[in-house]
């Protein structure tokens, strides 16, 4: 017992020492841990999340709030544990008050149990599952959720013809949620899916699930692949004939990221996809991002990570402005609620209810623009919030 | 002239004693490390968590060590045994309830079940076949897990893990207080059991059996039946070093069950040294420390530098370690040259904090 | 005349333990020597030594001017040492005349030459190493190492484990190689009489040193020294 | 049905080409390299950075990738692969995962970390119907392509005197030494084309296999799939057994797609319970 | 008033359609010492590799003092007391002479399941392990690891380990091989003092070891029992030295 005392009194002490957040003053710099996959299998979502945090301090500048920002950048390898335990060292050792990157959902979703904990704001860049947001209330997102994307694509499928639709997803999280929420807004519409495959995260052959798909005989597909394996999808798409034989290809931005579009070629021409932003978005804000973004980065051009780590920095200075620099787990949250913000892929806005984003959806079609590929729009359904979380 | 021979054997047999004596024996080095360990906690307050993450890397390198460096196995797939151990434990508390330690009887007995009908299909072959063999099944279950996001989140990780303040008391803590002490108690135990078992008749089978599985058998030693009792074994401290994961971490991810896991595991232990038990410690404190290093030097490239450290270590000999822990141990026993032992003491106290 | 190969000295064996203990001996052209023994006594050590795949320990070989002691295996087999080893190691994915083939170095004996000596192997050219019998492995092995057309053939344990016929085959194709066309042969055998007919000079091996040397033919008279180094009969 | 067929044939006699070497260099030398992937990786780097960037004809690329990585296998095998002949199994899987540490990481910093998508001439895209069967025009160059490998290869290994060399090296390395054979010449020139063919496989690879500086740790265990369960004896086995995985993971993702990923270990496991040493091993 | 340890009954093996073992007949009596001699080849170790149970027999079957042990596997036979050794030394070379020791009679007292108590706690082990020591002339080197001995040494160590599982018979494949000729008489003579009521089969092609120490001759060629006898009978037939002489047909 006495034993137990004393060790419980240790630990007390330790936690005194180490936990202890010295009261804050002005000159205290505001620390923003940035973990994203710079290696591993999300490493290009961290080339672009990283390309985009330069970009962004170099017009920005490392000032928010009257008080300096700044940015810790750590590799979590796209494993959940990694990021976790960075997560952890960031907010124990570097003191971090905001945690930044996230390229997929599951390191989102490790580190949420320390933000809750330890109230760290979580400032998500691109992870898509809509159930994150649900894990911690210091949770806030700037990227776009699967259902809000699917969904929209759902909607316009059958005002437009397509009714008869196979799902084609990676098997996995977000794969799961856009094939249900397709389903889902799609049925609802007066369409019907007919199978739905499931392909392997780590396949390296599209050949089966396309002769499946095919032989199901749609009239369109519907497919969720994460970027890079996109353009595979589309070359053996082409390959097998399926472009010929008068099946649709409708898919969510993943499938056309505008960083690997041109390099995808002709078989992508025509593609119709539904996303959140477009390289080619007609506005002066996405001018001059995408310059700001090109400029800083011999000439690599953004995709729609990049834009929503832009608009999460954005966020996160425009809430320190706010605040005067308070980055308290509470007050920076309370303070993010409801922020609008003229972003390069439009207005977008923070949801007070579930601290998620609200943002327009574009449907767009991949085509040829003075000599480069484009996603370009041609629709548009505004003000769109998560259809999960309602 | 019977009188001289008995003679002769009574001094040879306190001969044979004295040996016999040696074994078992804590060395000076091995005292000093753990006081080193159990220091680190006061003095690194801030170095909790990746020094949690080294103890649970350590456990299990220490288990493929119980199968590889005692029996002879080679195994690409511990990360079955101690992902089925995190999910266990992780299930536990979410199902059931949230003790701890329960949670890591629970994962040791999971982490035993996989590995008890695991281990025979790993009687015959070689050491390729057995590479691939435990690959496979470690690559089925993380699919199973992947496939079962109803029971495990699948991709997702498995959510609302709730671990109970270690004996009502002690909560874990984010910055991993709780979490080291815990880890490096366990970690002890094991160790200390794993002593023991080497140490025993089991054991020095285990190692005639490594060394010579034919006259293993032909002095008795009952060979398959020996590798399924250490490969179970060994599952379930792979299954414990899961279960810690999942307590100090309160997360899962399929990573528990990747093959990348296994191939850590079994890196750090073979560059630490296979066969006296410390080397998964020692290799888990190095491989961490550098490419923790590495990693914030160049978050990006690291594995470049840390690919060029591993071929000059091989190229150099994977035995240096082993022999400098060696001679350090020998002359810390045999203080006789005072100076030199002082340099040596202090350049390795340097090392594992 | 000067010697082709000479030995002198030689200790050798595996890992620690040494099986030759200061072998010298030297052999003249064309000579062909017969070496005895009991088995275990170190004779195919010897040839193992020859070829350069034991330890070598100590002493030097030297053949017809090149010093082989330090040489790499095939080094030697170019420096002229043709090696039949027991066992004879036919190449069981290679077909007959694969066997053959693949080694061959320009000279007198060639792929035809050999389906002369061994008829049978002409008739069996097509058939992989692992489908011959016994028999015709050896005459395979001995073509084998004839063809790399050596200076120096050894052959180890030829007739070992054959029937008697082919034993009679086997020993008429040894003589002719040796005996008609002047092949220099260190030859192991355990048929001491019928190997002892066919050479110029005989060594006994016991316990990895030379026991005996003499003429063969003297060797074979002498009964005692027979069998008190190969015999079971005396002691 | 049977464009499934052919597409799982394509797909095997791709792996073969890619694995070839691997089960080469474990037979001849029993040397496990997990870097073989690595030198797949090279020759796709280098197929799509000529096409792409250069605009050097496909078809010409390939036998410089192959030639490329030929050379830098060869070089490697001298510099540093010979100094590990003797040593153990571990050693040799630690070095290896070493080097391929290296690979991902060097072709990350020269290359970037997207996927590198290859632009196929015109001639090799579509596809084309025989007897009611849809085949894809660069699937069906691959199984050419491909098969004619595997012939070219069997018959340099049936019918030159290197390949026999190579086999009787194989077979008995000892006593190759004694008649002659130089086997450590052979084995770095057989290095060299193992990788050299690795090399070709990833260029002819890229197009559908994807291309990515962690090429070489995704498609390792396919490697090692294929060798272990085609064996090392000879090149019929892991010709079968790159053919059979083809096949079994094209079938198995069409008819249970949500097996997927578990087929081939399932079969990989029961193989190696059944026959610890391949499919295809002579019974020792 | 001679009861048999060990006995083959018209054993057999065959590899495809080689008859490796042909219908052998064998007995070992108590406290024998026995000698297997024959030609390269003649199927010695194939016969041993049945009676350890490392092969099946084809046919035929193998008694220890009376019982039928053929389906028995091999740690089996260890533990009724067939013992072998080898002719290549197959030693634990990471451990030292005592710990090998020590293993094995761990292992022959029922304790190699025990797994929390140390090793070298049976009562009298070390007493034992000093005997076997000073047996075998090993006290000098007690604490060296195996692969760390002398030859000679590792060659008597050999034969240590074995007589360590007491056995009742003891199967010696060429202890003698490799020695050098300064330890020779050392390994024949521990042989000599091996315990009198051991059952021992030698395998040798010494010819001075088997007429020293063998009381009993038998002769395996091409895989049959060719002859069997005294020393005194074996060395005076005829077709056994030509055998051993070889040129059968012109002797």
């Amino acid at each position: 017992m006495r034993m137990k005392s004393v060790l419980t009194g240790a630990i007390t002490a330790l936690s005194l020492m180490t936990a202890a957040v010295p009261a804050a003053r002005a000159e205290d710099p505001v620390k923003v841990g940035v973990v994203i996959p710079l290696t591993g299998g999300f490493q290009s979502n961290g080339r672009q999340i990283n390309a985009a945090l330069k970009a962004f301090v170099a017009t920005h500048g490392e000032k928010a709030g009257g008080k300096q920002v700044q940015f810790l950048v750590k590799d979590d390898g796209s494993v959940p544990d990694n990021a976790l335990r960075i997560s952890q060292e960031l907010v124990t050792n570097d003191k971090v008050s905001i945690l930044t990157g996230f390229g997929n959902t599951p390191t989102a979703l490790s580190v949420a149990q320390l933000s809750k904990r330890a109230k760290i704001p979580q400032v998500i860049m691109v992870a898509a599952t809509s159930s994150i947001m649900k894990a911690s209330p210091y949770m806030l997102r700037t990227s776009w959720t699967i259902p809000q994307v699917a969904s929209a694509i759902g909607k316009w499928a059958p005002e437009n013809g397509a009714k008869k639709f196979v799902s084609v997803v990676s098997d996995y999280g977000p794969g799961k949620d856009a094939e249900e929420w397709f389903a889902k807004t799609i049925e609802a519409n007066g369409g019907t899916v007919i199978s739905k495959l499931k392909v392997p995260l780590a396949n390296p052959d599209f050949a089966p699930f396309l002769q499946r798909a095919a032989d199901e005989k749609p009239e369109a597909l519907f497919v969720f692949v994460p970027t890079g394996a996109g353009a595979a999808f589309m070359k053996q798409f082409v390959e097998r004939g399926l472009d010929k034989s008068g099946i649709k290809v409708i898919a969510m931005a993943d499938v056309t990221d505008d960083d690997l579009l041109n390099s995808m070629g002709d078989p992508a021409i025509g593609v119709i996809t539904g996303g959140p932003y477009s390289t080619n978005h007609d506005s002066p804000e996405n001018k001059a991002f995408v310059e700001a973004f090109k400029k800083n980065n011999d000439g690599m051009r953004p995709n729609m990570v990049a834009a929503a780590a832009w608009d999460a920095l954005d966020l996160i200075y425009k809430t320190l402005d706010k605040t005067k620099g308070e980055a308290d787990g509470d007050t920076f949250v309370e303070a993010a609620k409801g922020m609008q913000i003229a972003s390069p892929r439009g207005p977008i806005s923070i949801d007070p209810d579930t601290r998620d984003i609200v943002q327009d959806i574009y449907m767009r079609k991949v085509e040829r623009v003075g000599g480069e590929l484009y996603n370009t729009e041609f629709k548009t359904y505004t003000a769109v919030k998560d259809p999960a979380a309602q | 002239m019977m009188s001289v021979r008995e003679k002769r054997q009574s001094a040879t047999a306190e001969a044979v004693r004295s040996v016999m004596k040696r074994h078992g024996r804590w060395s000076r080095l091995e005292i000093g490390f753990w006081l080193i360990a159990v220091a680190a906690w006061f003095l690194l307050p801030g170095e909790h968590l990746i020094l949690t993450e080294i103890v649970i890397f350590a456990i299990l390198a220490l288990s493929i060590d119980l199968v590889l460096g005692y029996a002879g196995i080679v195994t690409l797939g511990q990360a079955a045994m101690y992902g089925v151990g995190a999910y266990a434990s992780g299930l536990l508390s979410i199902h059931v309830t949230g003790e701890p330690l329960t949670g890591l009887l629970v994962a040791a007995l999971a982490g035993a079940l996989i590995a008890f009908p695991t281990s025979f299909l790993l009687l015959r072959g070689a050491d390729l076949t057995r590479l691939m063999v435990t690959l496979g099944v470690a690559a089925v279950l993380h699919e199973i897990a992947n496939q079962a996001s109803w029971l495990t989140g699948g991709a997702d990780g498995l959510q609302g893990i709730a671990i109970d303040p270690l004996f009502g008391t002690f909560e874990f803590d984010i910055y991993g207080h709780t979490g080291y002490a815990y880890s490096l108690v366990v970690l002890f135990i094991l160790l200390l059991l794993a002593r023991f078992v080497t140490a025993s008749p089991f054991g020095y089978s285990l190692k005639a059996i490594r060394d010579n599985p034919l006259r293993a058998s032909a002095v008795g030693i009952p060979v398959k039946a020996r590798l399924v009792a250490v490969y179970t074994l060994s599952g379930a401290y792979a299954g414990i070093a899961g279960a810690l994961f999942t307590q100090t971490q309160q997360f899962i991810s399929l990573d528990v069950l990747s093959f990348q896991k296994s191939a850590d595991g079994l890196m750090v232990l073979v560059i630490g040294g296979t066969g006296y038990l410390y080397g998964g410690l020692v290799g888990a404190l190095a491989y961490e420390l550098i490419q923790d290093a590495l990693s914030s030097v160049t978050p990006q490239y690291w594995q470049f530098w840390l690919g060029a450290l591993l071929i000059a270590f091989v190229i150099t000999g994977r035995d240096r370690p082993r022999q400098l822990i060696n001679s350090i141990s020998a002359r810390i026993s045999r203080p006789r040259q005072p100076g030199r032992l002082d340099a040596v003491t202090v350049a390795d106290k340097g090392k594992p904090t | 005349m000067p010697d082709l190969l000479k030995i002198d000295a030689l200790s050798a064996g595996y890992g620690k333990a040494t099986v030759l203990h200061a072998v010298s001996m030297a052999i003249e052209p064309g000579q062909a020597v017969a070496l005895l023994g009991r088995n275990g006594v170190g004779k195919t050590t010897l040839l193992n030594t020859l070829i350069g795949l034991t330890r070598h320990h100590g002493g030097t070989i030297d053949l017809d001017g090149a010093d082989l002691t330090r040489m790499a295996p095939e080094r030697r087999v170019e420096a002229g040492i043709g090696w039949v080893p027991q066992e004879r190691g036919i190449f069981r994915s290679l077909t007959v005349e694969e066997n053959i083939t693949a080694v061959a170095r320009p000279g007198k004996w060639t792929l035809a030459a050999m389906y002369q000596l061994f008829p049978r192997l002409q008739e069996r050219r097509g058939n992989f190493g692992n489908q011959l019998s016994g028999g015709e492995q050896q005459m395979l092995s001995i073509a084998r190492a004839l063809v790399l057309n050596p200076k120096i053939l050894l052959l180890d344990e030829p007739t070992e484990g054959l029937a008697p016929i082919i034993v009679e085959e086997l020993l008429a194709a040894i003589r002719r190689i040796v005996r008609d066309e002047g092949m220099s042969a260190i030859i192991v055998e355990q048929h001491a009489q019928q190997i002892l007919a066919i050479t110029d000079q005989a060594i006994i091996l016991d316990r990895g040193a030379i026991a005996y040397s003499g003429q063969s033919q003297a060797l074979a008279e002498d009964r005692q020294t027979l069998s008190r180094f190969l015999g079971v009969g005396a002691s | 049905m049977l464009t499934l067929l052919f597409d799982g044939l394509a797909y095997g006699m791709l792996l073969f080409v890619l694995s070839c070497g691997l089960a080469v260099t474990l037979g001849l030398m029993n040397f496990i390299n997990l870097a073989h992937g690595a030198f797949a990786m090279a020759g796709g780097y280098v197929t799509v950075l000529m096409t792409n960037r250069w605009g050097v004809p496909f078809l010409l690329t390939l036998p410089i990738a192959f030639m490329v990585t030929a050379i830098a296998g060869g070089l490697l095998e001298k510099a540093l692969y010979c100094r590990l002949y003797d040593k153990t199994h571990l050693d040799q899987v630690l070095f290896s995962i070493g080097l391929v540490f290296i690979a991902v990481a060097g072709v990350d910093y020269l290359m970037g970390s997207q996927q590198q998508i290859l632009n196929l001439p015109d001639f090799l895209r579509g596809r084309f119907t025989v007897g009611g069967i849809g085949i894809g025009v660069y699937r069906a160059f691959l199984v050419v392509v491909c098969g004619l490998l595997a012939i070219a290869l069997q018959l340099i290994l049936a019918h030159t005197r290197f390949g026999s060399r190579l086999r009787a090296s194989v077979d008995d390395r000892r006593v190759a030494r004694g008649v002659g054979i130089r086997v450590n010449v052979i084995f770095a020139v057989t290095f060299a084309i193992g990788s050299g063919l690795a090399g070709l496989g990833g260029a002819l690879g890229a197009e559908i296999l994807g291309l990515d500086p962690t090429f070489p740790l995704k498609f390792m265990v396919y490697f090692l799939i294929v060798v272990s369960v085609g064996g090392t004896s000879s090149m019929t086995g892991p010709l079968v057994a790159s053919i059979l995985l083809g096949v079994a993971d094209v079938l198995g993702k069409y008819y249970v797609p949500s097996l997927g990923g578990f087929i081939i270990y399932i079969v990989l496991v029961a193989v190696l319970v059944l026959r610890p040493h391949g499919l295809f091993s002579r019974a020792a | 008033m001679t009861a048999v340890t060990l006995e083959t009954r018209n054993l057999t093996k065959t590899f495809g359609a080689l008859m490796a073992t042909t219908d052998v007949s064998f007995r070992l009596e108590k406290g024998a010492r026995h000698a297997l001699i024959g030609p390269n080849g003649a199927g010695k170790t194939t016969f041993i590799n049945l009676l350890t149970g490392v092969l099946k027999p084809s046919d035929g079957s193998v008694m220890l003092e009376g019982k039928d042990i053929t389906a028995l596997r091999r740690e089996g036979r260890v533990q009724r007391g067939l013992v072998r050794t080898f002719q290549i030394n197959q030693l634990f070379a990471g451990l030292n002479v005592v710990e090998s020791l020590a293993l094995v009679i761990n292992e022959r007292e029922g304790q190699g399941w025990r797994w929390l108590k140390p090793a070298f706690d049976a009562p009298g082990i070390d007493d034992e392990i000093a005997g076997l020591l000073s047996d075998f002339g090993l006290d000098s080197v007690f604490d060296q690891p195996c692969s760390a001995l002398p030859y000679g040494k590792q060659r008597l160590l050999e034969i240590a380990l074995a007589v360590a599982c007491r056995p009742k018979v003891l199967l010696l494949d060429e202890p003698a091989a490799g020695v050098p000729e300064a330890d020779r008489k050392e390994v024949m003579s521990r042989l000599a003092a091996l315990p009198a009521d051991v059952s021992i089969l030698l395998i040798e092609h010494d010819m001075d070891l088997v007429f020293n120490f063998a009381n009993r001759i038998s002769v395996l060629v091409a895989g049959a029992l060719f002859a069997e006898g005294s020393v005194e009978e074996i060395s005076k037939d005829q077709r056994v030295k030509q055998v051993y002489l070889g040129g059968a047909a012109h002797a």
